[in-house]
């Protein structure tokens, strides 16, 4: 979707501002919503493209004044709903309905070390999976507006590039997001210049590296 | 805190007190006088799912301490440091991160999907997200609040000189910048340049100068004399 | 500026919501910032370019949040003190600086009538300003990133159409807004395809016509 | 009211109260329980201007009388009646609209920049500012809030036929759809197809039945059996 998540190459979002001796956590809520979502991952009730795409869902004017980890919290309660792990009822009132089961959670603490450094993404390589690029090619990133969840941001669509290096093998986001399978296919690095992106004010040596997909592309 | 991350609210250039601003004030204040409404909600969230046996809450607190205490960019540095003081190690590990990684003892599945980036003197790379807030954080921590801000993300890709001028990186006209726009599950680990005045330090030493920042590319790493200096 | 006011092609904006029996104003505040604006722009301090790239200034999260007068009231207050007209001070304490001087409005009750229904554009006949194009020639919209007020939108970027009409001769929005000339040059009305802006999936027989000035246009 | 302004607050696709809403509701709750903050702003800076003699008080209201009462979508009625009435009327408005818009009497300068734009069963025409507000309002009054709305400036150029669905005009796909973004001071006016069965209406029965929005281009006119029926 076209959201403002897809902010690169927006002016007026104001100076990086980076904090010295930044903790990792600033407010205790803000772990708390962070394992949460972690722990909760473990029943694999959804992927990391669904994930993405409720953090996208959240409405333009709501997603900039939110802070990151109330982005996280407000995916976390849509999700939960969504999938029936709760009800809207329950969280309303902050106590299981009566008479529901208690379950058995999947992630407990002796399986904490296995899980928390370990992104669980499936092996990049498959040789079943053929690309349609190689590395040097001259490619477009097609001009496409996905209603739903996409990975190529719009302000490459429409531009070309080379690619860089063939990444293998994943899932495709704009399927896998929304349940319509993982279709999986190889990734690229593709290099593009940033006077193709921006114009002619634009650096002669500065370039963009974009990992897309190759159902973004096309021969150029 | 607040202020960092409201960077994106700092609204009209001339200081006049703006509605927005009063508006900002009046939520700010709110926030501060009655207990943080978002925090009451995490807290009722995270006791139902306790109670519904979704989560284990002594694997809640073991995740905070993992996240708190065992990952961070002294993972990253390690890697950085042997780079620096191997030259084979290097060549390994820019021409295949995971495998280079995994030798560190790091387990296996850290190094999974990483590219290293070297910078040097012709070529600088430096790392952004710009859709979400993608970032190898199984060898850095998590990344820090002006990574995922709106403001990095949209600028980086855009004007990322100017960007690196605000973390005190003037960059030459003629160093070629690479911008590498988190967008799949591929992570990014940029190899600053050993920085001058360290020909006598040891791996750990090394591993002690090399900063987050500058293995997400956005600072370079400072000789010892510089830092004795500022 | 890439502003998030330039959402033509943005999804997640909810759907259109009309109003029956709509008033002109729904609440009082909501007139007097609206006239307010009108009486002080009698004042001739700043242009209408000026004033629009005001409120494309409101900081993003803050543009999505404001209802539209909201901006309207944070633009007025902002120039007002930019100007010099009134001081920080003066906002602040609703009253004037002790010894200030009393003005005489320009505007005043009986110039209403001449003043409320126009809109004081210059007239758009200018024999000394020679058109760089002319109807039917194509032309591409410059791939260009303008930090400050302009008028041609992100989604017409770099993209191709065909010059349906010179409209005549306008201030040039980009150095008007900031006081760097009127720079007056023709403006045309130029028909793009639905599939050249939005790509294959857009409809054959949708068009879009946007007003673009020279300084935006490149032949084709 | 707030309903139809707050539009693009209405965040996710379930019913779960989010903390968006719970945000949302306590804001709105404010604005009920206190004065609006924006309106004690707006009268104090009103009385500001008033002591400082930027602004005359009577003038402002006679503002505010004008676009309440003065001017509204009964002037393009006008001359879209006038339109369907004297073909050579129409022609002359399609070719040359500040000139045809004047002969009506409106002073002139309300028609200047203004183009006037036919819609027929062959090609529909239909207008919006996706950067701003811009508005034929000399001749239609102030626009109305959903204009101005984020969600039909953000979709009326990529979703032009979703948008008019929704406003109940399900256009065939045979149909040219031409969409006008208002980039710059030209203004446009939609003069819509005269409905069926109005052949015995005149001039000023005509004008009242033509809408605000038809001449946006967002619906067409109804016949007045249509009226009727509804």
């Amino acid at each position: 979707m076209n959201g403002v998540h897809d902010m690169g190459g927006m002016h007026g979002m104001g100076p990086v501002q980076p904090e010295i001796n930044e903790p990792v956590f600033h407010e205790r809520w803000e772990s708390r919503v962070y394992v949460l979502t972690r722990a909760i991952g473990a029943w694999r009730k959804w992927n990391i493209d669904t994930g993405r795409y409720y953090i996208e869902r959240i409405a333009p004017a709501e997603y900039l004044r939110m802070s990151y980890y109330e982005r996280w919290f407000a995916r976390l309660v849509e999700l939960l709903v969504k999938t029936g792990m709760v009800t809207q009822d329950e969280i309303r009132k902050g106590v299981p309905e009566p008479g529901a089961q208690k379950a058995s959670p999947p992630l407990r603490v002796d399986g904490v070390p296995a899980v928390a450094l370990n992104r669980n993404i499936e092996s990049n390589i498959d040789r079943s999976v053929r690309p349609k690029f190689k590395a040097g090619q001259r490619v477009r990133a097609l001009n496409i507006q996905p209603l739903g969840h996409t990975r190529v941001p719009r302000y490459a669509r429409g531009k070309t590039g080379r690619i860089h290096r063939d990444n293998g093998v994943y899932n495709f986001p704009d399927t896998n997001a929304e349940g319509r399978g993982p279709k999986r296919q190889h990734v690229y690095s593709v290099r593009f210049t940033a006077r193709e992106l921006w114009g002619a004010q634009a650096s002669p040596r500065d370039f963009v590296y974009i990992d897309l997909w190759d159902d973004y592309l096309e021969r150029a | 805190m607040k202020t960092s991350r409201r960077g994106f609210i700092a609204a009209m250039s001339s200081p006049a007190p703006s509605p927005a601003d009063a508006a900002e004030q009046q939520h700010g204040h709110q926030h501060q006088t009655v207990p943080s409404d978002i925090s009451l909600r995490v807290k009722s969230l995270e006791s139902l799912l306790v109670e519904k046996g979704l989560v284990d809450p002594a694997a809640l607190d073991a995740l905070v301490d993992t996240y708190e205490n065992k990952v961070g960019p002294r993972n990253g540095s390690k890697i950085v440091a042997r780079a620096w003081v191997d030259p084979a190690y290097k060549r390994r590990l820019l021409s295949d991160a995971p495998r280079a990684i995994a030798e560190l003892g790091f387990p296996s599945v850290q190094g999974e999907h990483m590219v290293a980036l070297e910078n040097t003197g012709k070529v600088h790379n430096m790392v952004v997200c710009t859709l979400c807030s993608c970032y190898p954080w199984t060898l850095l921590g998590l990344p820090p609040v002006w990574y995922k801000s709106s403001a990095y993300r949209s600028r980086a890709v855009i004007d990322p000189r100017g960007v690196l001028k605000e973390f005190g990186l003037d960059l030459p006209a003629n160093v070629e910048l690479r911008v590498w726009d988190s967008t799949a599950e591929l992570r990014y680990l940029v190899v600053p340049e050993r920085p001058a005045g360290t020909k006598d330090m040891d791996e750990e030493a090394l591993a002690g100068l090399v900063t987050r920042n500058s293995m997400i590319g956005v600072e370079k790493v400072k000789s010892p004399t510089q830092r004795v200096v500022r």
